[in-house]
């Protein structure tokens, strides 16, 4: 009898659990669909009235900055970043 | 005399008690694999060693009265991991999730390691010793979301007394995830789908990342309020990040705060690794049902981008998906790193950041769902 | 199915109330004008974000037991305004105003308009929906003060439900003096006037320095305990800066601590933005004398600037007088700037934040004495 | 009756207003002109008692080396912050 | 007028009483100590700040409402001394000491100045006027450790309303160590044992420092679990800086977190300074007290230095005896500094760090022995 | 009889307080005893077990790399440091 009745209890509650995780899963996806909906638009509108032009290539600027970067001034830039270092401590 | 009985009977060898020998111990592992094997150190040393001083006898430091048990207030309150979670929102790049927005259903899938954590849960109430009810089965659930602050606030409102076990096990996952992740993505992908190479991100203006966090605010306002702290408090440090005109505002939130406040949540964690609550056969449930959620949270994700590849003209690479679990940005990297091996010139680091970011959403509404419903 | 009833019920859509969502627009409002406008963004953008999060329905986030309303406890205890002005204190120089004191009486003369405010507030007091006892009447003075924290700190006090509106009106106000100053200070003078070169500042030496803040904390003590707090905590400040001993907990104080306090504050006073209290007529009068507020403190310094000249030899150029309402250091910036429309060589700024600092020193005082003679 | 015994109270009020008014602004205008006394004290009996030197032009000491910045030098020290900036973040 | 008479009667001038007016002066007097003398500024500007405005009469600053009344919780709590100790801890280097353990005998030595202050704080108890309990005597004694964060904590739990003086005895002669130990180091030490040169330091690995803090805090929750709070958040501090896996946590806890702690910290202990507790001739007897413990725990160190020297082949220069009393670094500098005298070659600063960061342990041992005995 | 009574509550104060000077002394030195061998026990396993190579000369690595700034390169340090700190403010 009271065997049955624990059965009883795990299988309510497995459903619960069940149910609990449809619903889950089913508010995790429309949530998400629903948020992939909305970004689009952003990203429709923003393209439309709020246009930003795209930087030329970001990187492509500081990259031959970095690379004439002689020996000496390599130093200086150690140097200058462990003093810096230091004296912020 | 008297007062060398009266010091002997307060030392720790007269009072210590077994299990709280154990507890010390837990502590001292979680220091070792956090300081030798790397394994998320800047949460798992405070945690340790709030293990190991909760659990000295006498001193009563996690008890009313001790430092950790004023500190964890601030877990209790919910400010802790609230503003842990505000930082990682600003420090958070929504860029990629923006430029490729379908990559938010790989982190919606992932979620089904939480779902069927708690399902799983719920089966080991049947194993005599296990007791979990259904707010405890929706704590332990949330270490499927592989989100650190995430597990830490929906368990401390959920089940208090398993903080320390739940914590614990999802930051050793968040860690394992380099080792648990790769098997799982292996056996399902076929080395051609691994090698797929997906197209460069388009250009996302900073327009659309201002307007994004308040976007993801008001839609869980309008579906999910009970996600609202969590994902109020992630949106304000992105927003902080990305608006550009309150920098010193942002950078505070990403370095001293975050760092001030981890120290203090993680020593209030180890303050509820006490040994009659962690000392039990529950925990060792806990931290199988863990490596669980990991488990299915991955192949989630990876069955999803194969789904959508049948659908979909652009192609994704299915190692994205295994991003979707969150563990940021440990996932993303492994993705990269499963797909450097197949295809040796494919990076799929910023593509996998989008699911990445996904899933931190993910695992925030499905808290949301699990409190509205469970708590 | 009951759960998905139970979710519905849940909803932000099925909750939702009018008012919170014109709430909810004033915080995107504000937003809008701190990111886009640059409206003192390190403030405005905090408490935008707090109108949002504590009009959200039933996620309680401005309620008991959620994190706004435990950031609250840092404005109810006078802790956060007192902290932030500290670390303004650390970040003011006084040197100018020592080398010229009798600029003193210029932020003594733009203290006038917290004093007609209060008339002004009174008299509204008669038109019917408009309600303004003797103390909400003086916290809504206060807004002519041109003080963040000094306005913060005396409707904590005199007035907590009219915290937000009295806040977002001082805010929004000192982000407009570039707009509201300009057309006073031009239609009070002559262009010769607004051309007046001043006499180079005297040097000032660093024990001048150091002995003031310690000099104006006993005048306080003397004359006006009441001001004591907001006074003490700023003379703390500006000496922990100029002794030179403790460099380190000066730059603290003005860098991560004023920092995370900013936040918090913010959002904080974010959370009393409730539609209760916000969407009240009484809004729209206090927004109304907050603007008169401004002008008015502009004017009287002008004049009194103009008065002092008559009783002088050295010349002051009256539009310095317009930088005794504070507003640090926007309201100087204005005089400078205006000052170069008339005579490209003049540079008034050092001139002006003699009399902008002088500002904080004469609301504080004001503060004090409605705090004693009203509180 | 009423109209009157409100407008009574106003005019009560209003006079308590207009008193708090002249108080106000006269503590104000009290305090700040005993501070210039003071202030004009402390800098009487600073100079005379401890005097301090006026650094001589404290700026120009510190300009011609702002001047001799070679573009050399300029490069590394934008370098040296970027990389700070970058290592800090 | 009635206006008039009101601000009249809530002015400092109506309302001072001498024992404030003293306590101010107190107050002014620690600041120039610390502004012009360079005693111990970062503690002795907030701790005289902290005295003048919680003495102000009428405003209350210290009163409950007050925010020094809110600052002194964290106090109170422990928390404040706590963190500023975790602090110290990260900045603290203990390679010196595990190189040449042997040093830890001098810190302990040192500790006899503790004792002996606890015998005279009883024998001055005999005097009329003066009225020490055996927790009050125990309190005092702490001073005798030359620690400020130890002294704090301890006489927070023992003595409150002590803490004011005792603070500022600890923390002065702290800064009066240079003054203080040089003549009793040269009256019990020839010239042949100032000469005498060490060994170099062997080198110690990462391994030690790594393990040693954790090693300490098991010995202390073995033996003395009441030193444990102390012991335990220096050892945190301490593993944090040397396991090199949490440096941003690490460098927080250094930098800005133990500089907000000790501005807080500092104007709460002020706030203790009230003219009752302060203006006693039990202060007098503090005061006399802490020189006195400082003397012994000098002449202590040193006297256990040469006593070593005879059982030891390896020599130890008995000046670093006297860096046992801790005052880090000071008290190694002075050693260093007097070892120069005699010997200009001999560079002895590294070799006093042992005993100095020594005598740190041996305080928190000794607070842990009166924590647990007297509390 | 009073005055004895005192005599006698001091004499038994100063009794406790003498006790606890020799229990406390006693512990302190037994802890730190202890510690002196824990600290030797460790250094010996550590060295056994788990031998970590001493760094050769850490700082003279560092050092010829500080000797060798340039006065050009030294105004860059200083340049970066203030330019680095004024952007910081
Ligand atoms: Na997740
Ligand atoms: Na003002
Ligand atoms: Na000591």
């Amino acid at each position: 009898m009271m065997a049955f009745c624990i059965v009883l209890r795990m299988n309510e509650t497995m459903a619960q659990g069940i149910e609990l995780m449809l619903t889950g899963m089913g508010i995790v996806f429309l949530f998400l669909v629903m948020l992939i909906g909305a970004v689009k638009l952003m990203a429709y509108l923003v393209a439309t009235f709020l246009p930003e032009a795209e930087p030329v290539s970001p990187t492509a600027s500081s990259a031959p900055a970095a690379n004439t970067v002689t020996p000496v001034v390599a130093a200086a830039i150690t140097a200058a970043v462990h003093q810096h270092r230091a004296t912020h401590k | 005399m008297e007062n060398l009985t009266r010091l002997w009977q307060s030392t720790g060898i007269y009072n210590f008690e077994g299990p709280q020998i154990v507890m010390m111990l837990v502590g001292f592992l979680l220091l070792f694999l956090a300081i030798k094997k790397g394994f998320e150190p800047l949460l798992l040393v405070p945690i340790g060693f709030g293990a190991i001083l909760s659990n000295i006898p006498i001193a009563g430091i996690a008890d009313e009265g001790g430092i950790l048990y004023y500190l964890y207030l601030g877990i209790k309150t919910g400010v802790f991991p609230l503003l842990i979670f505000m930082g990682v929102g600003a420090m958070t790049d929504f860029g990629p999730m923006l430029a490729n927005p379908k990559t938010l259903l790989l982190g919606a899938a992932a979620q089904f390691g939480i779902f069927t954590t708690l399902l799983g849960a719920l089966a080991l109430d049947m194993i005599p010793g296990m007791n979990f009810s259904m707010s405890d089965a929706a704590a332990i659930a949330i270490i499927g979301g592989a989100d650190g602050p995430t597990a830490i606030y929906v368990a401390s409102k959920l089940a208090p007394d398993l903080l320390g076990a739940i914590a614990v096990a999802a930051y050793s996952y968040m860690a394992l995830v380099p080792l648990i992740q790769p098997p799982i993505m292996r056996a399902l992908t076929t080395p051609e789908e691994r090698s797929i190479e997906m197209q460069q991100l388009r250009f996302v203006s900073n327009t659309e990342k201002i307007i994004f966090p308040l976007m993801l605010l008001m839609l869980t306002t309008l579906l999910l309020p009970s996600a609202a702290p969590l994902v109020g408090m992630f949106c304000l440090g992105n927003l902080m990040n990305v608006c550009g005109v309150v920098e010193r505002l942002s950078k505070t939130a990403q370095n001293e705060l975050i760092n001030i406040v981890t120290i203090f949540l993680g020593l209030a964690v180890g303050s509820k690794m006490s040994a009659g609550a962690f000392l039990q056969p529950t925990t060792l449930g806990i931290l199988a049902l863990g490596a669980v959620a990991f488990c299915i949270g991955t192949a989630s994700g990876v069955l999803m981008a194969k789904l959508m590849n049948k659908f979909s003209d652009t192609p994704i690479n299915p190692l994205i998906g295994a991003a979707g679990v969150s563990a940021v940005p440990m996932a993303a990297r492994v993705a990269n790193k499963v797909g450097l091996e197949s295809n040796p010139h494919n990076f799929l680091l910023m593509h996998a950041m989008g699911p990445n970011v996904a899933g931190v959403i993910g695992s925030a509404v499905a808290a949301g769902v699990l409190l509205s419903l469970v708590g």
